[in-house]
């Protein structure tokens, strides 16, 4: 696949720039930013941003926390955790500090490509100011929680081996240098979001870009220690079906609240989120059932995120039988990401971070360009004659994925030779809670 | 006197204790255990995947017992553990040296 | 009890009636619905009710998942999580295709007992309709979620011995034939509340509908082996705890969320919910210290929960006082159904569906026309000289339990005689989580 | 330190005054009671403080009630939930019986020091009353939702020892002789906020109050048997991480929550709050690694506790810069709380209330004054010039400190006398889920 | 060699791991096991219903000695988990045909 | 008949597991324990106090196995289980009066 791509040469003018653009990072000098125009605040839509903004947050602590801690072994519970609660720490500081300013105010000259530094500390963000109908402050910190959960759903993909310190760096540069520029592409005034790419709440920013920084960070560590031979069955599936209830309740944050307004189109959003994930869940149970005999509880949460992972882009711009059939295609689709994918190739993408957010991402990213409707979002789609729509999607999918893959395996790379990526043996064996943290359930 | 010790099913756990009580056995030390032998364990499933579960959960029984009696607690273990089904488990019985209760010292049959 | 309201002839016609309603449900071929005013909406009305949603469905998931989850020995516990999870996917596509639809549009003719087919697949459900101050779409998925925890609250009665796809089956028809209904004739437009009948969150449509069901079920499926013999105390309390949390919290969306906006109606919803909880958790504790000597944990969430459901038809309708005494009686009338009732009949209610919510609800339906206060609600109650208030609550009780009774086993008895419902003696001495879904905690 | 606040003899007479009105609180009576103005609700607001109240009491249940209860030993677990559980409803009725009243309406003539009993029973709280653009009875449970955290926090003090009934009996005591009197201080129209303490969600009120009370608990009731000895690790991180979670979140309507109105102080207090966690976080992760060696999940959720009680005074009036430097100095001092000045002295605050809560709550309190901000809360602080703010908030520090600890103290001793304090000997070690409560978890 | 087998009350393993140090033990394996005996349960109260919880909690120790220690082993055991209440539990004494261990692959009495 | 009991780090069973079947063992009973000897226990951390672990979670396994093969049993154990670190873990045997196949009611040689 990376082959197909990479043969599309109209692309690589642009990664190669992209490449480049990570490179200079640390130097560039942006001209003034984009000055948010200073609206009424409505008490009303401010109450439901603040709202999904607690939401989104609930998705990575305890959410995703848990949805990932109760799957594997009981050695390991405490370092997922843990994974997940720094990297709300980190995150949250990092987009204080830099992230919010270079993604979403006005990077000048490089506008396309990458923001400015003009709210570097949140320092020009006063409390006047607005986004919209809502204060800006609101509107940061809940993109802020979006910059938090992307890393963390990565860690799905490297449990059970990674040493803290190097995941903390591994997370600290990867959205700066990942997460930050794609969103600025989608959503701050750069180019996939002037290409009219459609992506309502991160279905390309966040779940894409998530599985495929998974995708090779299973590769460049390797299987876990005793894979495919030892028992590895979730320790406690009680803590993952708490983790998937909070990652769906949160979702309407998400989703809903990518509408930044508690309006018709965040009602119509929470319609088509709540009926995906339900549709995705049925359908990975029925497919499961049908090829195993027997449904499981993992097979039906797993099966609902992938829904709510392939709504993602399309939930503000579909109709809920759009969203029923994006439910049911996706529940499907990760069912095959997580099980035949992966085993054909034989890579450790332990909790399957592609096989349910870039599998789920990809196929709602696509979805979203066939069943978009003019009257709900603005944009029609396929099914409305708008045939190009599916294109510009795909172009958003190719361009994140190329450009979050070599990053990613760079930054990896670099790390591995700086301080080392994998714990030893011994420690691998023990469990990470003991060996990394001194501490373990009973 | 000897020990009896029995691997068991988990969940006749209650019949075997209920048929030790009429023959006079008053006390008993069980532990969780798991067992593997020419029971086929559980598959369990795991995304698509399935392992299979080579150590089934049992049960252990541990009895201390006078010799004369050491037969028919035999017999009424067999009883009452029995499906006949593969993984009913098996009874060891050894010798004692000695026995001790600690609440008052006793020592031997008066400890039993 | 039963021979008492069959004695009452005068609804055997209305009861007749709407058994042949329910076997002729198929073909039905209603006439136009009701169009719903398009008002404006209330960004503040519409932030609540979003939130009110997702607390209804944290209600069910985790909240419920865990409440009973903890309560079951460790060998079914992620069966019990199970049957919520997938009940939230089945409703919530059953609720889309034709649920909402025969339960809140126009029935034509038919209207006082059942709704119309115009928005099946909610194919009229447009992003501008209204419902009040708030998107139509939200009212819809607000109702969603009561059609989600009305089945799941009746797991608790048929734990540890269901088959699972039995299980489905009964869900989903159910909910067709018996809650749909009932919710059409209570607040559907249907003859119930037309006739003045009380319920301002569900008390009968959600309570009393599921705490019967749930009896019937316990019967009908008799008794769990080793019931009244082996120790079948709660394997893990703390989850109980949990779950009795998000359900409190999430009972001010439930009860503050049926005043359908953030009005002061909501506010005082709220008040007597939480004055409710806490005093039917006190009572409930203050009756079993006396009685048993010890305070559980399990009797005080018991209680509180026995609070809310007594709450639930009152919330709107009463003052704090009011809602204090309601907590009072339910905690100790909940007390006796889940203690004394139970075992002085000797059926096997596993989780007291009946003895809690179906006691709670009928002790809440009446109260509720005790304590209604003209100026809260808009309708007096019995201490306010309104005596008819009570008969009307009792018509309301009288009819849910009949007509919820007869469906619910006439559904049971077919599914049985067709696929079976109870799983065979190996599989229940296994567990339900080994024997059915393969997977198990450690 | 308690010799050095004794020796502030200016203090000595407000002290005495106010343990005069603690003996003769009983027999007050109070004039009538302020008039809440009547003004137009806000839909939007009313939206978003009813969303706060139910944040808050998350935070208790399951919030607090997890942290804790993952900390303790497996056989204490229970006894824990219980405390939180049962106080969340003890308070609860207290609120509405005279709390609420006390606190929040005119006293009269000792308007300074308590509030009136015209709410008693809030039988004067009409549906129609309110408070800003808030109904009343939202205010009226959003502040109870403070007054049930506060004396939940002290459970972490004692336990693993305490008598149930006697918990019971100190809690509801100790809320009606320091909670209220304390909250009518600081934002009933009392002396403290006249004197301008600058609170704004409560680190005094609730936090120093909380801590303190748990150090005088802890020093009354003596160490738990074994300590020092025995290893009395937490027995499962899991649930403190998801209990650290729903803190974390719900603080969200603790803090943004106080501005009583979703507006532009509710978003940056939200940001503050945000901030000031992530920080805390990781500032105690960094010296934990420095001194210890290995970064610990006990210690990050530790930290991202102390720096959300620590902005909790300071998150109205701070901008994002300075929630940063609180947020780092309080993961630093709470680390210094927690581990070196109990150890030091040898008391056995199991949980660390006063390391944490005390601490945190007092260098949040100090800091608020250096940091305040005239633009963002009205009030400048040191650094704008106003260096009168810091000797002001010390002054709210000392009173609450010193009558908080006297009246805690004979509280304690008078029920020790009474009925005891502490389970005998056998209880302890059993562990209180079975002793007390006739429960265990498996 | 004899292996001795103790079944002793939970809280009181410290005191008896304490008092068989000084007597020149330094090795012994545990477990969690569950008793039934004299001691009557605990009582569990489920929504009003009362369970007797028939099993009790108990610690097995199991520690191999030389033939000369076995007396002042158990004396220790005795006097360190003694509380002269119903329940204190049992201590067994059997034979030991031999011994290894592992990573030196001593034997008998040197692997003591 | 003997019974040969072994105590070893628990991430080793598998491998002994593996390395008893071609030797003709079929059949053994698992649990989990806990150790206190030589080996230092592991420190856990705990808001900055630090606890030594004194007891080491290690499996035993229990093998009833006819005289003539204990010796390559042993063999077998040691070589699967020993890492040559301290810990490792001891193997006990001790001689069986009786066995009884719980299904079928075999004895001794016939039941193992
Ligand atoms: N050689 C052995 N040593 C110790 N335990 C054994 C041995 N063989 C079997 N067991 C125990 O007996 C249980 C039942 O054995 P299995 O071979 O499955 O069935 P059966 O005894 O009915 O033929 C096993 O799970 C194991 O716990
Ligand atoms: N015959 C026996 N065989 C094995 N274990 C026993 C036997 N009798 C008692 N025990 C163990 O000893 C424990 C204490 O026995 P119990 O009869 O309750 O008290 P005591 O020994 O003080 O009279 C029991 O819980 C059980 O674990
Ligand atoms: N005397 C003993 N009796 C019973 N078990 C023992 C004895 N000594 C050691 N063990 C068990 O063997 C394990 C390993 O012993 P240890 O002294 O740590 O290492 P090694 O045997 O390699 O010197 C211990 O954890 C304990 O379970």
């Amino acid at each position: 696949m990376l082959k197909i791509y990479l043969q599309n040469k109209i692309y690589l003018r642009k990664i190669s720039c992209l490449s480049a653009l990570c490179i200079t990072f640390a130097i560039l000098l942006l001209g003034p930013s984009r000055v948010m125009a200073g609206t009424e605040i409505s008490p009303g839509d401010t109450s439901w941003m603040l709202t999904s903004t607690l939401l989104v947050l609930l998705m990575t602590i305890p959410g995703l926390a848990l949805f990932y801690g109760g799957m594997v072994r009981k050695k390991n519970v405490l370092s997922l955790v843990m994974q997940c609660f720094s990297i709300t720490c980190l995150v949250s500081v990092l987009w204080m500090v830099a992230g919010y300013s270079l993604a979403f105010t006005d990077g000048g000259s490089l506008n396309s490509y990458i923001g400015g530094m003009n709210k570097l500390f949140l320092n020009n963000l006063t409390i006047d100011s607005a986004n919209g109908s809502i204060p800006e402050t609101t509107f940061m910190t809940f993109q802020m929680t979006f910059a938090i959960i992307t890393p963390a759903l990565i860690c799905g993909a490297f449990t059970d081996r990674l040493k803290f310190g190097a995941m903390l760096l591994f997370v600290g540069i990867w959205v700066m240098l990942v997460y930050v520029p794609v969103t600025h592409w989608v959503w701050g005034g750069g180019f996939l979001g002037n290409d009219g790419v459609l992506d309502f709440a991160g279905g390309t920013v966040v779940h894409i870009n998530a599985g495929v920084a998974g995708l090779i960070a299973a590769i460049v560590l390797g299987r876990r220690k005793g894979y495919g031979v030892e028992n590895m069955a979730p320790h406690n599936l009680v803590l993952s079906v708490i983790g998937a209830s909070f990652l769906w309740v949160g979702w309407f944050g998400f989703n809903a609240g990518s509408a930044l307004a508690a309006n018709k189109s965040a009602g119509m959003a929470m319609v088509a989120t709540q009926i995906s994930a339900a549709a995705a869940g049925l359908s990975w149970l029925l497919i499961e059932t049908i090829k195993r005999g027997k449904p499981s509880v993992l097979g039906i949460i797993s099966g609902a995120i992938g829904g709510l992972v392939a709504i993602t882009p399309a939930a503000g711009f579909v109709d809920p039988t759009g969203a029923l059939l994006i439910g049911v295609v996706s529940g499907i689709g990760c069912y095959w990401g997580a099980t035949g994918l992966k085993h054909y190739f034989g890579y450790d993408d332990s909790l399957d971070v592609f096989g349910v957010h870039g599998v789920g991402g990809i196929i709602g990213a696509i979805l979203t360009g066939v069943f978009a409707i003019e009257t709900i979002g603005g944009t029609p789609g396929m099914l409305e004659g708008n045939f190009g729509q599916v294109f510009i999607q795909l172009e958003g999918i190719f361009i994140t994925v190329i450009y979050c893959a070599t990053v990613t395996f760079l930054i990896l790379k670099i790390i591995d030779i700086t301080t080392g990526l994998r714990v030893d043996e011994d420690s691998e064996i023990t469990g990470l809670d003991l060996s990394l943290h001194g501490e373990s359930i009973q | 006197m000897k020990l009896i010790m029995a691997v068991i099913k988990p969940f006749k756990l209650e019949e075997v204790k209920a048929s030790l009580v009429p023959i006079g056995i008053e006390g008993m030390t069980i532990s969780e255990v798991k067992g593997f032998g020419r029971q086929k364990g559980q598959m369990e499933i795991y995304r698509g995947a399935e392992y299979e579960v080579s150590f089934l959960p049992k049960v252990k029984i541990e009895i201390s017992v006078a010799d004369e009696v050491v037969d028919s607690v035999i017999e009424a273990i067999r009883n009452a553990a029995g499906t006949g089904k593969i993984g009913d488990g098996k009874i060891f019985v050894y010798s004692l040296d000695s026995l001790v209760r600690i609440r008052t010292g006793e020592k031997n049959r008066e400890a039993l």
